[in-house]
């Protein structure tokens, strides 16, 4: 292994971390066993997003400029170019924070998943390396190889270990998500072998200029292929399918990091790399991710089962990242960072504590139940402090989240973009409803169901889980000005990119 | 009328008229092959085709590169070749004479779609 | 005077300690910690108050003093969020106005909450609300007022929302934070707007009087009105939901599903008035940039006045009459700010406006929590279940008439002093206007009475337990607020509240006292005929004006309307249909193209026929096809 | 004449040795030594690859009939491999009471096919080319119809020969053609000679179908999923993987060497018949419940990606080529043995036969489902890193609208593997196949197969070898 570190840097730990857990599990044969693995292994990895977030911090503290820190590179396929080559800089680093939280609550949300728990797990940590992976990479070829990585074990995960029309929505969600790897890599290899870069290396290539008509081809496909991923209308429906099937701790992974690497995929990728046609095309974009972002939250207040409300959305909060990142200035960027950090935490709570209440309640739809604060008040009062962030109550990571973006989008010099703004803004009234609704419909009341009487509250697995999410959500929502300033002075350089 | 008979009987065949007769040969071969139900005549068939292959090879080699033996060498292997063929068609048609008591190329229609 | 901050930290430390022990700790422990704390932060405020208004004035105006701020979130190199804690002649008098209507709501909930479940939790609840409405009067920029302006919100929907398995007070709950959320979008996007001309979210700068920040404001326009209209209007709508001016009034009648101590503390003396207190803090602009919104803001005041009091005079949920009574009273308010002008005589609007936002706070938290005493003693809220109280609930019945007298504007109650202010600047301002406002005094004076007498007086209705008076706990601020009530008035308010934070000093104008006066009177005098004994005439009035009666019984279906456009048109034409049409044409798309392939591979099966002659055909045509195609290309 | 030279064609040699000896053990070998037989001869094909698997200098033998480049030595080590570990699943089979007869014939005839394919690939004649195809293809209807009583054998084996000889037929024709207008069979000079004239284009199309028929593209794969079926499934992976290797290898080679100056007409032809390869294969794979002919579907749309990487007619479409063929062949064959050991043992080859297959049987479900997501193009499986070659190969070219149609078409083929993988995962079954204990054999070519889906991808060092050669061609 120390061999592996020094041709591989520390930070491929977070890959290996993974790869050791499912190496464990392999030959793990209780429990027990199980069990321990997966949360060590989980809390190693939180603890290691701590360190490198302190690390981070210091080198940055010290001075160090350079646009990626702990860079390290090793020829990998040298015919093609192809390196092994990380770095993180502080859109990663938010990131990795985000995954290693949604790893570790994902572990203890699922601590008695049934049945197969090995197979659970083993899933499950491929699932968490291809996240890692994508994060720390800076070369093209393995972003995409991680990307895909992370793709493939949501099919079993959610196709064996879920509910409802499992297969139809694993297959669904498999597919549709491959579609969007397709249009990626077609952008990939445009991108790679019309700027003549000598490495797929991200930061090489965007030395490079790619000629304009290259860039009106490929930006579109590597947009949408992320965009994809981060639920760009209308390639968004495999969202709610695959979230209302997936097991409690997939969705989370997946709603809370997985389509986090779409809205940073189109960032770090597609706009970075093809600033001239970001340029010229965002206004189309603009109008697909504003209709997300409205539309989403209008399709979430007439569903009935809990997950498809979250994964709805989810549409509406992950649009106003794309949103975002398309008006191109340093706040709005920030803002679509600190979007994708707050909604992968809220989103992942949400799902912990649906999860949670379906495995008591054994419904998801709102219309089955009520009163359940009472029976259930820990569930209950997170239930209800996910919704707060959810619509943006300030103290909550939701709204610094949203405020950045909003603020940030309106400083465009533009009508039409400061018009899709206040256009976007409205998601937050229309959040509120839904939110409200729920919250009304399930916890508050009369108990509707009288089995739901003697439903027992969260177990200690479960409330650790939930705990660390209220927790990360609080502490960005009420002291957001480091993990803001960390990212926005790594979006400097690549809004300055995009301002050439 | 008489004059083209007699100059084709007298003079040297062109080597038209050979391409003519492989051309012709090849496909009746191939309309064989396409038309034919037993099994045994579309063998026949693709020996047609061999053959005006061969003939092709030796028509050229003799005609227009007259200082080679190329082509009648591939000719010479075509039919040791082709004879290989036939044997080994011969036994799995006489195979499935076992299997269907019938050598009819329709019935071979248990696998499809 | 770093030590306001305490008046903030105390009150977040205690709703964090309160609602993480949840309910391991004792209710009564709960209660006290809550109280304790309110009781030093009410000391401290006191004391700030007194030290501010002590300072020596520069020039003649009282300085504006920031003890505390620190960057909180920076959006970009000129727009940063600040926490931090401004002093100024308003916000010292809103935290005394806060503080205490909050301590006396927290000693009487000692008595009036005291066997509900879930003390702790709405004591947690309380030190919330308290924390961030005192965190949004000191706002040192309209940001950090937004910040605290929807914690409020929430806070407000939490104590609402107190009773959780009554359906109506989730209900009410949601719809009080809907309506207000909505008028927050308005709100976020006036701040959009004036931050993008400004570049700025400071209070400070923003009122200073430098031209230079609005430098790039002038000229532009949107559809025909000036940005700054369109940023003051917006702003205004945030103020106006929080306020319930019309037509976002709906939600706080409902509101008073809550437990009557948070009516009178969220929904009738503080937040409320945070629409006030928004334009009030904002007042230098709306004067300088747009007097048009700001005359509208005068229009919107007045009609709203006019509605709730006459919605009030048929109500028959006593909480509800004052919810009315309430907006009416806001609408005052409002009209006050609207008249105004800035400094001197020109702005005594401004400065009765928070006279009067001052004096309301008392006697509308004197009216909730006496209202709330007599609910406690008959546990309805129905007039037709009360009635004779007065003779078992002497202090309550007291204490309720001076708020009555009060509110109705009688001399020397404090009503008097504010009311009249605001109406001489009406006058000022037109004489319909000054009209308008005297007709709806006395109409407020007309429904106070009846209310007071259909509670105390009248009819005495059979009750199941004999009612009693309150307890201890309850009857101290009841009897606190009468005394500040009567006594408020007397406060020379132009020396420490005007627009130019310069010295006021008020004059009454007697013509308009005098008028008013009498037209209060006459509407007590019918209140008495109407409603002391029981008697044929409100019955009989009804009848006559039946349609009118009906309509404001109904709240002139203001409600129906809402449950129209979002029932009807929102949820079932808006959101039903994009439910619909994304799964069955966005999905069905996504299906369909899968269900097609599926389809072309069951259709060309055929092409596979098992027919090795057919096979061959095929492989010919491929040959000729290439061949061709090859030659010919 | 120096016959000595002909030393230098070591590889044909060597397994012409190991062929003799296996037949005359055969013979002679009483029933004791027969026993060995099996292992002898894996041993000695063993021997034999290591032998020959280091690459020399390029040369030539026989006045260029025969013409060696080092990329052929791994071409035909890939090959090597892909045999053993045939021969490794057919263990079983071999052993079975009805075939164990047959044996020494199954080895003979299986290492014939695969000692034509070497001259095939070393062919540095037309005439040598064709004596080496047939000598891969009639042995190969011998062995597609070696189950004698079985009738769908029987079909598969009539159908393969008669569409084979079919084919090949046009073929010569072509070849013909080509000679009648340049006047030689050298490859060396004909690719001077041959200028584009249209009976040159012509005699190109007609030869080149040979080489599609032995790879399946459509239209000339029909006979593909039948003989497939048909066949024993060690057989029918046997001609899967080595023989459709072997061709799109010698279809590379010849499209360079012999007919570049035709570029601008193959390439638009290599272009359609790619994309219809994969479209149509793939629309027919989701349909089919057996899954012999599933993967023969699949495999045809294997063989269409395989064509990007032909099309690009680069060095590194080369080395993307040889590497395709040898992750296709570790996963295909994977699969093939997962397939053969049930098939073998239960008969079973419907996928509904497949559902619960991971309450049983977790291994082989395993080994199955790293086979399907290889082929599919999944990582970290070393499919993903071939399709990314092979597309990147083909988009150096600047063929993105190729490389886009082939990348949806990986949506659809993932859709029919992960049938599969449902069936083995996620479905329940009331009778699902019974735990098999499969032979030592098997394992040891299914554990060989894993490590190649596992390692082959993630170990840069194979495809970097492969690269460096293939810049010699």
């Amino acid at each position: 292994m120390g061999v592996i570190l020094y041709y591989m840097n520390f930070l491929s730990l977070f890959v290996l971390i993974p790869v050791l857990m499912m190496l464990g599990l392999f030959v793990s044969n209780s429990r027990k066993q199980i069990q321990f693995i997966t949360a060590t292994g989980a809390s190693l990895l939180l603890i290691l997003s701590g360190i490198i977030t302190y690390m981070y911090l210091t080198e940055r503290a010290a001075g160090n400029v350079a646009e990626m820190l702990f860079t390290a590179d090793t020829v990998w396929y040298a015919p093609f170019n192809i390196h092994y080559s990380v770095g993180v800089d502080g859109i990663s680093v938010a990131m990795l924070i985000l995954s290693s939280i949604i790893v570790f609550t994902g572990v203890f949300a699922s601590w008695k998943i049934d049945p197969l728990p090995k197979e659970f797990f083993l899933w499950y940590s491929l699932l968490s390396i291809g996240v890692y992976g994508f994060f720390i990479s800076t070369d093209l070829f393995t972003m995409f190889m991680y990307y895909e990585i992370a793709l493939i074990p949501m099919y079993l995960l959610i196709g064996i270990w879920g509910t409802g029309r499992k297969e139809y929505s694993a297959m669904k969600l498999t597919l549709m998500l491959m579609g969007g790897s397709a249009l990626l890599l077609v952008g990939i290899l445009g991108i790679y072998y019309t700027s003549g870069a000598t490495s797929m290396n991200l930061l090489e290539i965007a030395k490079m200029k790619i000629p304009l008509t290259a860039q009106y081809y490929f930006f579109p496909l590597t947009f949408l292929g992320f965009g994809v991923l981060g639920a760009l209308f209308p390639f968004h429906t495999w969202s709610p399918d695959g979230h209302a099937s997936a097991p409690t701790a997939v969705s989370m992974l997946h709603a809370g990091v997985l389509m986090k690497l779409g809205g940073y995929g189109c960032f770090r990728v597609a706009m970075y790399l093809m600033p001239q046609a970001a340029h010229e095309m965002a206004w189309f974009f603009l109008i697909l991710t504003g209709i997300s972002v409205v539309y989403g939250a209008f399709a979430a207040i007439h569903q009935t089962d809990l997950k498809y409300i979250n994964a709805y959305s989810s549409v509406s909060h992950c649009g106003l990242v794309l949103f975002a990142i398309l008006m191109m200035n340093e706040t709005a960027a920030t803002g679509a960072i600190l979007q994708m950090l707050s909604h992968g935490l809220m989103t992942a709570l949400f799902f912990a504590l649906i999860g949670m209440i379906y495995g008591r309640t054994h419904t998801r739809l709102i219309t089955e139940m009520g009163g359940l604060m009472k029976v259930l008040p820990f569930l209950g009062v997170s239930y209800v402090i996910a919704g707060l962030a959810s619509l943006g109550l300030p103290g909550l990571s939701g709204f610094v989240a949203e405020m950045t973006i909003f603020f940030g989008s309106f400083q465009h010099t533009d009508t039409f973009h400061r018009v899709m703004t206040i256009i976007a803004c409205m998601s937050i009234v229309i959040t509120a409803v839904y939110i409200l609704r729920v919250v009304g419909k399930i916890l508050f009341g009369a108990i509707q169901d009288a089995h739901h009487e003697h439903l027992t509250d969260a177990t200690w697995f479960e409330r650790i889980s939930v705990v660390t999410l209220i927790i990360a959500i609080v502490a960005i929502g009420s002291a957001p000005f480091w993990i803001s300033g960390m990212i926005h002075e790594s979006v400097i350089p690549v809004i300055s990119h995009l301002a050439k | 009328m008489s004059d083209l008979l007699t100059n084709l009987l007298s003079g040297p065949v062109p080597i038209e008229a050979y391409l003519g007769v492989s051309l012709i040969m090849f496909f009746a071969g191939v309309y064989g092959f396409l038309s034919r139900k037993s099994m045994l005549m579309i063998l026949i068939s693709i020996e047609l085709m061999l053959n005006a292959a061969d003939i092709n090879f030796v028509v050229f080699n003799r005609y227009l590169f007259p200082g080679h033996l190329e082509g009648f060498y591939f000719a010479l292997f075509t039919i040791a070749i082709a004879a290989c063929e036939t044997a080994v068609a011969i036994a799995i048609i006489i195979n499935i004479y076992r299997n269907l008591t019938s050598v009819e190329v329709g019935n071979l229609d248990q696998m499809k779609e | 005077m770093q030590y306001t901050l305490l008046i903030l930290v105390l009150p977040l430390l205690s709703f964090i300690v309160l609602g993480l022990v949840d309910s391991k700790w004792k209710p009564k422990v709960a209660g006290t910690i809550g109280t304790v704390v309110l009781g030093i932060i009410t000391a401290l405020s006191y004391f700030a108050a007194w030290e501010y208004f002590s300072m020596h004035r520069i020039a003649g105006v009282y300085e504006k003093i920031i003890p505390f701020n620190i960057e909180w979130l920076r959006f970009t190199d000129y727009l940063h969020i600040n926490l931090g804690i401004l002093l100024d002649p308003i916000s010292v008098m809103m935290l005394v106005v806060i503080t205490t209507v909050s301590f006396m709501v927290n000693i009487y909930s000692l008595g009036y909450m005291v066997n509900e479940k879930g003390f702790e939790r709405y004591y947690a609840f309380l030190s919330l609300f308290t924390f961030s409405m005192l965190g949004l009067v000191v706002a040192t920029n309209i940001f950090q007022m937004y910040i605290f302006w929807e914690l409020v919100g929430v806070s407000s929907y939490l104590l609402i929302g107190f009773y959780y398995t009554k359906p109506s007070a989730v209900a009410a709950a949601k719809k009080a934070f809907i309506v207000t959320r909505f008028a927050d979008l308005g709100f976020l996007i006036g701040i959009l707007v004036l931050s993008f001309y400004t570049k700025t979210f400071d209070f400070g700068i923003l009122t200073s009087g430098d031209t230079s920040v609005f430098a790039s404001t002038v000229g532009a326009s949107f559809m025909g009105i000036s940005v700054m209209s369109w940023a003051l209007g917006l702003i205004f709508i945030g103020g106006a939901g929080k306020s319930a001016m019309f037509p976002l009034q709906i939600w706080l009648p409902d509101a008073m599903e809550g437990p009557t101590p948070v009516s009178a503390l969220i929904h009738a003396a503080t937040m409320v008035v945070a629409g006030v207190f928004l334009v009030a803090r904002l007042f230098p602009l709306y004067v300088v940039y747009s007097p048009e919104v700001l005359h509208g803001i005068a229009y919107v005041g007045a009609f709203t006045s006019l509605f709730a009091a006459i919605i009030a005079c048929v109500q028959t949920d006593i909480k509800r009459v004052l919810a009315f009574s309430t907006i009416s009273q806001i609408g005052f308010m409002m009209v006050g700010l609207g008249v105004s002008g800035n400094g001197g005589h020109e702005g005594v609007g401004y400065m009765a406006s928070m006279f009067h936002l001052f004096t309301h706070a008392m006697f509308k938290a004197l009216l909730f929590l006496g209202a709330g005493s007599v609910i406690h003693a008959v546990r309805s809220n129905e007039m037709s279940h009360m009635g004779g109280l007065r003779k078992y609930m002497p202090i309550t019945n007291i204490t309720f008439l001076i708020a009555c007298l009060a509110i109705a504007g009688i001399p020397p109650f404090s009503g008097f002093f504010s009311k009249d202010e605001i109406l001489s600047a009406c006058y000022e301002f037109s004489p319909y206007m000054g009209a308008t406002m005297t007709f709806i005094a006395g109409l407020t004076a007309f429904y106070m009475f009846r209310l007071y007498f259909n509670i105390f007086w009248g009819k005495e209705h059979k009750h199941q337990h004999t009612p009693h008076e309150s307890p201890f706990a309850m009857a101290l601020p009841l009897v606190f607020l009468a005394t500040v009530t009567v006594l408020a008035g007397w406060i020379p308010f132009g020396h420490f509240v005007t627009s130019d934070r310069a010295n006021y000093d008020i004059h009454l104008d007697f013509t308009v006292a005098t008028i008013s006066v009498l037209i209060a009177v006459c509407s007590i005098t019918l209140a008495i005929i109407m409603y002391r004994k029981e008697s044929k005439v409100p019955k009989r009035l009804a009848t006559t004006f039946s349609g009118l009666h009906k309509a404001a019984t109904n709240r002139f279906y203001i409600d129906e309307v809402y449950i129209f456009i979002t029932k009807k048109i929102i949820f079932n034409n808006i959101s039903l249909p994009l439910a619909w049409f994304d799964r069955h044409v966005i999905d069905a798309t996504m299906n369909g193209m899968a269900g097609t392939t599926q389809w072309v591979s069951v259709k060309i099966k055929g092409f596979q026929s098992g027919q090795v002659q057919q096979y061959a055909y095929v492989f010919l045509l491929g040959t000729l096809i290439i061949t061709a195609l090859v030659l010919i290309f | 004449m120096d016959y000595s030279s002909f030393l230098q064609m070591r590889e044909e040699f060597s397994l012409l040795a190991v062929m003799v000896f296996l037949l005359v053990y055969d013979i002679f070998a009483g029933e004791k030594g027969l026993k060995y037989f099996q292992p002898v001869a894996l041993v000695l094909l063993t021997v034999h690859t290591v032998l020959n698997c280091m690459p020399r200098d390029a040369f030539e033998v026989a006045g260029g009939m025969y013409q060696y480049v080092p990329m052929q030595t791994y071409v035909k080590s890939i090959l090597n491999i892909g045999t053993i570990i045939v021969l490794l699943q057919a263990h079983k089979f071999l052993n079975e009471d009805a075939n164990r007869i047959k044996r020494g014939e199954f080895y003979f005839l299986t290492l014939s096919t695969l000692l034509g394919m070497y001259f095939m690939i070393s062919s540095g004649n037309f005439l040598m080319f064709f004596i080496g195809l047939e000598t891969a293809s009639i042995p190969m209807a011998t062995l597609v119809a070696f189950d004698k009583y079985n009738r769908k054998s029987a079909e598969a084996g009539a159908k393969y020969i008669l569409s084979a000889v079919f084919a090949s037929s046009i073929s010569v024709f072509g070849m013909s053609l080509i000679y009648g207008s340049t006047g030689t069979l050298y490859f060396t000079d004909l690719a001077t000679l041959i200028t584009g004239t249209p009976l040159q284009i012509m005699a190109f199309v007609f030869f080149s179908v040979g080489l599609f028929f032995k790879i399946s593209l459509v239209p000339f794969h029909l006979w593909t999923p039948d003989v497939y079926e048909g066949s024993q499934t060690n057989i029918t992976s046997y001609l899967s993987v080595i023989s459709k290797g072997a061709a799109v290898f010698v279809l590379f080679t010849l499209l360079i060497k012999v007919f570049g100056n035709l570029v601008t007409q193959w390439q638009p032809i290599l272009y359609g018949l790619a994309v219809v390869s994969i479209t149509v294969a793939n629309v027919f794979a989701i349909r089919q419940q057996n899954l012999k002919r599933f993967l023969a579907f699949s495999s045809i749309s294997q063989a269409g990606y395989i064509l990007l990487a032909i099309i690009s007619g680069s060095a590194m479409g080369m080395a993307s080529l040889v590497y395709y063929v040898l992750v296709y062949m570790f996963s295909n064959l994977a699969a093939f043995g997962v397939l053969s050991v049930i098939e073998n043992r239960t008969g079973k080859v419907q996928m509904s036969d497949y559902n619960g297959l991971y309450q049983t049987n977790p291994r082989l479900s395993f080994v199955m489902m790293l086979a399907l997501f290889s082929l599919a193009g999944i990582p970290p499986f070393a499919g993903f890193f071939s399709k990314f070659f092979v597309f990147s190969a083909a988009a150096a070219q600047g063929y993105y609208v190729l490389v886009f149609i082939a990348l949806l078409n990986t949506i659809l083929s993932l859709y029919y593997y992960l049938l599969v993988i449902k069936a083995m995962f996620l479905n329940k079954s009331e009778n699902p196949i019974e735990n098999i204990k499969s032979d030592f054999p098997v394992r040891i070519s299914l554990v060989v197969c894993t490590l190649g889906i596992l390692l082959v991808g993630l170990f840069s060092t194979i495809y970097n070898q492969i690269a460096v050669l293939s810049f010699g061609m």
